[in-house]
């Protein structure tokens, strides 16, 4: 309950007509031939946690949280003697499901796979995480206090909650984190020896006629994406990964979606992008939920002082647009943050070459 | 000879910079306690302005004629005879400005006598050590004028609009701002006109140095 | 297929900077239709030409330094709003118009424009207007008395019950007079119920934030209680300051001004405070029957200091904070070892 | 006791605040805006100034008696006073000259800068104005040096202000930096009222 008091934003969610909607599948051709070899039983019951690992180094499966090989990462958590394995389908941003999603509709792979994930590791306590927001009244589907007999924990508070979701689970001892769908994964390469090579994608925006979650093969295009779905309108802009951290995707029609992709959103260029001058209101300082203050950082950044950044604290800047997202004056703060801490870099680098 | 008349011209001109683009008062910021306090008349502007004249220019020569002395004498040495001399030449300063309004320096009190320990001198007066006695005098000249000019506009426009009047005179003007003879108005008076002036100065330059390239183009094509 | 570049997050707050002062607006009209109500039309008039000469002087300096005119900003709107609220309504248009304009131009606009300011504009406008005409500033019509919109005024204009404090003596004034606004003073600043109903207005909308009033209040409200500058009770003496004092409307509208506000939180509840006790001190032993202007443009010079001192804080606490973290985690890990 | 302690202490409370130094006579105000050396040598130059501030007053309000008898005194004071001044100078330059030659050349400048000053000046002048004795006139000297102590303070606050102000190009500055202590001392005329500047 302590999310509650920290700072941040409430944001509308809007997530509701793709999470009601049940998961598709959008696959190609070769769906069916992407087995791996392996002499290793179809069973997770009679794997050992380091067959498990081994499944999932040869299954190639990428944690859709970081880009991170899951093997990898399990043998990090076996070395470290985690005491809490986490199923993450924290979706805090507004639009994207494509954790929530697959979860609520894929309860058996989901349970699954982040038991098999725990065996990997050695037996800890199992979780999964998702995303309760101060604002998702209207959200019509209801959350289900356990999947598959594995306890749901509701992270709670304001906007920025996935890089708090640790805090929650602090008490039991270190802990992982691991993606929804890459279980979803692990538990279809332990009982059928598929190799990843789907993704969930969750289709929404405002141009969007009927916003779904779908499982896509990897190197689909947006193009594609929408055509399944169906555009209300021309899209204005097209954002890969979430509204509020995504990028923004300039050709469409090449673009290939993959593993990290979570989103492809296809939004409105609503409004004419009015440009006010800073009225130094503040409030950039009173969300920011690292506690910094982004108007003075975005001053000095404009002045071109980079030197006095340190002071402020930049580098803990974790990059979550709250502050551009509260702006009144539509500075796009969080944008040049980034900008900024990549040409500190520079010129830190400039200065060891010397 | 041609090199001399050449170094003559090009000290003449230096100096003259002095009046408008290094502008004691405006520009450096120095000897602005009398310019920002003391000018809210004309007349105290013009009362100013003399005993400035009166204090910098001697006080330019003799440390210019210091500079003959031996190495030996110490710089602090140099220094406070040149105090000395200011401090000696504001009788004069004061008889003159006696003759001139009798209650000039009544009006002025302490800044009358403050400018004896103007920054101006205080800061060029090491400098003048170096140069000719005939340099050093057209250095006081240029400061002075340089001086007056500042304080002359800052308290022509300050009595304007405070009492309505110009030296004295009654002009046309409905509205008086009293609170402009005071010394917060001095600091924000003496600050728009600086940046008045420097907006002039970089105008100028970006004028002339247009021309300056109209110029060479028309060459170039000849 | 873009005019522009989108930047993330895509999804933005509604609420823009127009907005943002537009509540101000809002919240000060219902002072103006108090004054328009005590004083009539001249009131309203007065109002218009301090905006008109703010507006004017502000694109005028625009032109100036070369930038392009935008007319969504109106934050000048804001600053001439205020400035004649806070005089009588029998003020000459001259003290108005030459106060707003002398606070656009050399304190608006001197240090660079809207949200930069390092003063005050309002504050700093009307200070000039009490160095040059206290007279014209703090003599005051009585209510409903007519006044004539243009022209010389020949209602009778004297001094209020905040000259009889500054005097050190007790308004004779009725209480309830006083809480309603019908009394000698500033014309659209007398009652303390619509100001009080525009600090929740602005509070509810999110224009201001709750800390710098929170701390200046209640550090007044205690002083007036505790120490009353004239021979009364304290609650009698909350009531007299607070009725006919500025700092009512000056807490709420000059001090939450975005452009010197601190932009901390801490940072705004030590600013509220030290705006209290200079406006305390000032009022003890200045030299004009409402100082808090003058209180606050001293304030306003610590405004980027306090934010300064609130960030070193914090830093030394993050400092603390994940030093202590690492050693506990490292003596778990080792206590498991 | 008491009494002489509390007169003590408003006195310098007045010469602190009421009669700042820089605020309402701009005495000094060219040292604070252009001295350079930064923070550190404006505060150094600040103490060195209050001592000399405080040395000259006491001087000034122990030598009125002598030169008041003597005619034209209004003629002769002012250079009386500039003289008392060099003599100072002269005296501590050659004492430093010869104990720490090191430190008085790097800060020979800061010292003339600080002797031959306005503050120096104006705290001998107005300690005879308002008609002190030796005391009075010694907190007044210090309350002087003390008032562009404050004064250095506060501006340092307005330099870190500015520094991220998108200031217009004519200002950057000196401009601003007048424009800026205008408006302190506006602030101040409210608890001062309009006195004239002695």
């Amino acid at each position: 309950m302590s999310g509650n008091f920290t700072r941040g934003i409430i944001l509308e969610q809007r997530k509701e007509p793709a999470l009601r909607r049940k998961l598709r599948t959008f696959l190609n051709a070769n769906y069916a031939g992407m087995l791996f070899e392996s002499d290793l039983p179809y069973d997770g019951a009679a794997l050992s946690g380091k067959q498990i690992i081994e499944i999932a180094r040869l299954a190639r499966i990428v944690d859709e949280r970081d880009g991170l090989f899951l093997h990898e990462k399990l043998e990090k958590a076996r070395r470290m003697n985690v005491k809490v394995v986490v199923g993450d389908a924290i979706d805090d941003e507004p639009y994207v499901s494509s954790q929530l999603n697959p979860l609520l509709f894929l309860k058996k792979e989901a349970g699954g796979g982040l038991r098999l994930a725990a065996k990997a590791v050695g037996n800890p306590k199992i979780y999964f995480a998702i995303y309760k927001n101060l604002s998702d009244l209207d959200l019509k589907t209801k959350l289900p206090k356990d999947i598959d007999g594995v306890e749901i924990r509701r992270i709670h508070g304001r906007y920025p909650a996935e890089f708090r979701t640790m805090d929650d689970f602090d008490s039991h001892g270190p802990a992982v984190l691991i993606g929804v769908c890459s279980l979803i994964h692990l538990y279809r390469a332990v009982y059928e020896h598929r190799i990843q090579s789907t993704c969930f994608v969750t289709v929404a925006g405002i141009c969007v006629a009927n916003p779904t979650n779908l499982e896509v093969s990897i190197g689909m295009t947006p193009t594609q994406l929408f055509e399944r779905c169906g555009l209300a309108e021309e899209p204005g802009y097209v954002v890969i990964g979430g509204s509020m951290t995504g990028a923004i995707c300039e050709d469409p029609d090449s673009y290939l979606v993959g593993t990290m992709s979570r989103a492809v959103l296809a939004l409105r260029d609503e409004e004419k992008k009015r440009r006010y001058q800073c009225i130094g209101c503040g409030r950039c300082a009173e969300v920011c939920p690292e506690n910094l203050t982004p108007f003075y950082i975005n001053r000095y950044i404009e002045l071109g002082k980079y030197e006095t950044l340190s002071f402020y604290d930049i580098h803990r800047c974790i990059g979550c647009g709250t502050c551009s997202y509260i702006c009144p004056s539509k500075i796009d703060i969080a944008e040049n943050i980034k900008l900024a801490k990549i040409e500190m870099k520079r010129r830190r680098h400039e200065k060891e070459g010397d | 000879m041609q090199q001399e008349q050449n170094s003559v011209k090009k000290n003449l001109r230096k100096e003259l910079d002095l009046i408008f683009v290094k502008n004691p008062v405006w520009v450096t910021g120095l000897a602005l306690a009398p310019a920002v306090v003391g000018s809210f008349t004309v007349k105290n502007g013009v009362g100013l302005s003399l005993v400035f004249g009166m204090v910098t220019i001697p006080v330019l020569v003799v440390s210019s004629f210091l500079g003959m002395l031996p190495k030996k004498v110490p710089q602090y040495a140099r220094t406070a005879i040149c105090a000395v001399v200011a401090a000696l030449m504001l009788i004069p300063a004061r008889l003159l400005a006696g003759g001139i309004a009798p209650n000039l320096f009544d009006s002025l009190g302490m800044y009358f006598s403050v400018v004896a320990l103007n920054t101006v001198w205080i800061v060029r007066a090491p400098l003048c050590q170096e140069k000719k006695p005939q340099w050093a005098l057209w250095e006081g000249v240029c400061q002075t004028v340089g001086f007056s000019i500042c304080v002359l506009v800052v308290s022509a426009l300050r009595e304007w609009l405070a009492y309505g009047t110009f030296g004295g005179n009654s002009t046309v003007l409905s509205v008086k701002f009293p609170a402009v003879a005071y010394a917060f108005a001095g600091f924000i008076t003496v600050g728009v006109t600086a940046a008045v002036l420097r907006w002039c100065v970089d105008r100028s330059r970006d004028v002339v140095a247009s021309v300056r390239r109209q110029q060479k183009k028309w060459r170039t094509q000849r | 297929m873009l005019q522009y570049e989108p930047k993330a997050p895509y999804v933005r707050n509604r609420d823009s900077a127009f907005t943002v002062m537009m509540d101000v607006v809002i919240a000060l009209l219902p002072l103006y239709f108090m004054a328009f109500y005590f004083y009539g039309l001249r009131a309203l008039m007065l109002g218009l030409a301090s905006v008109a000469a703010a507006v004017v002087s502000d694109f005028v300096c625009i032109l100036l330094e070369g930038k392009k005119p935008y007319f969504r900003d109106i934050s000048s709107v804001v600053t001439g709003m205020m400035l004649p609220l806070m005089m009588s309504a029998a003020t000459p248009y001259y003290v108005v118009v030459s106060a707003s304009v002398f606070a656009v131009v050399f304190v608006k606009h001197v240090f660079g424009g809207v949200g930069q300011s390092a003063f005050n504009p309002a504050a700093a406008g009307f200070a000039f207007a009490v160095a040059c005409w206290p007279v014209q500033v703090f003599s005051y019509p009585a209510p409903f008395s007519s006044l004539e919109p243009f022209g010389t005024i020949s209602a009778g204009l004297s001094s209020g019950p905040a000259w009889n404090l500054f005097q050190g003596g007790v308004p004779a004034n009725d209480i309830l007079d006083l809480l309603l606004g019908r009394f000698l003073g500033p014309m659209g600043l007398t009652n303390i119920l619509v100001l009080a109903t525009c600090l929740f207005y602005l509070l509810f909308r999110g224009a201001i934030s709750w800390q710098a009033p929170a701390a200046f209040f209640g550090i007044m409200v205690l002083a007036m209680l505790l120490f009353p500058r004239i021979p009364e009770s304290g609650p009698m003496s909350l009531v007299y300051e607070a009725t006919t004092g500025m700092w009512v409307f000056g807490g709420i509208f000059m001090l939450n001004e975005p452009g010197t506000l601190p932009k901390r939180s801490s940072s705004r509840l030590a600013y509220g405070a030290l705006a209290a006790v200079f406006t305390i001190l000032f009022q003890r032993f200045g030299r004009a029957e409402q100082t808090f202007a003058f209180a606050l443009l001293l304030t306003n010079v610590f405004s980027f200091t306090l934010d300064r001192y609130s960030e070193r804080l914090l830093r030394r606490l993050r400092r603390v904070y994940l030093a202590t973290r690492t050693k506990l985690s490292e003596k778990k890990s080792a206590q498991r070892a | 006791m008491n009494n002489t302690l509390i007169g003590i202490f408003s006195l310098l409370l007045t010469a602190l605040v009421l009669q700042n130094a820089v605020f309402s006579r701009a005495l000094d105000i060219t040292s604070l805006l252009v001295l350079p050396g930064g923070r550190k040598g404006l505060r150094q130059f600040g103490l060195i100034l209050t001592g000399i501030t405080t040395a000259a007053a006491l001087f000034a309000a122990l030598l009125n008696p002598l030169i008041s008898q003597w005619e034209n005194v209004q003629y002769l004071r002012p250079v009386v006073y500039v003289l008392i001044l060099t003599l100072l100078y002269g005296i501590v330059c050659f004492l430093l000259n010869w104990k720490k030659r090191d430190w008085f050349h790097d800060h020979s400048m800061l010292l003339t800068m600080a002797f031959f000053n306005c503050a120096a000046y104006g705290a001998m002048a107005l300690t005879v104005y308002s008609g002190f004795h030796w005391l009075e006139s010694t907190v007044y000297g210090l309350g002087i040096g003390l008032s562009f102590l404050l004064a250095v303070f506060l501006l340092e606050q307005g330099r870190r202000c500015m520094s991220i102000c998108n200031i217009p190009k004519a200002f950057r500055g000196l401009p601003a930096e007048l424009v800026y202590v205008g408006l302190i001392s506006l602030s101040l005329y409210g608890l001062v009222g309009h006195q004239l500047a002695a």
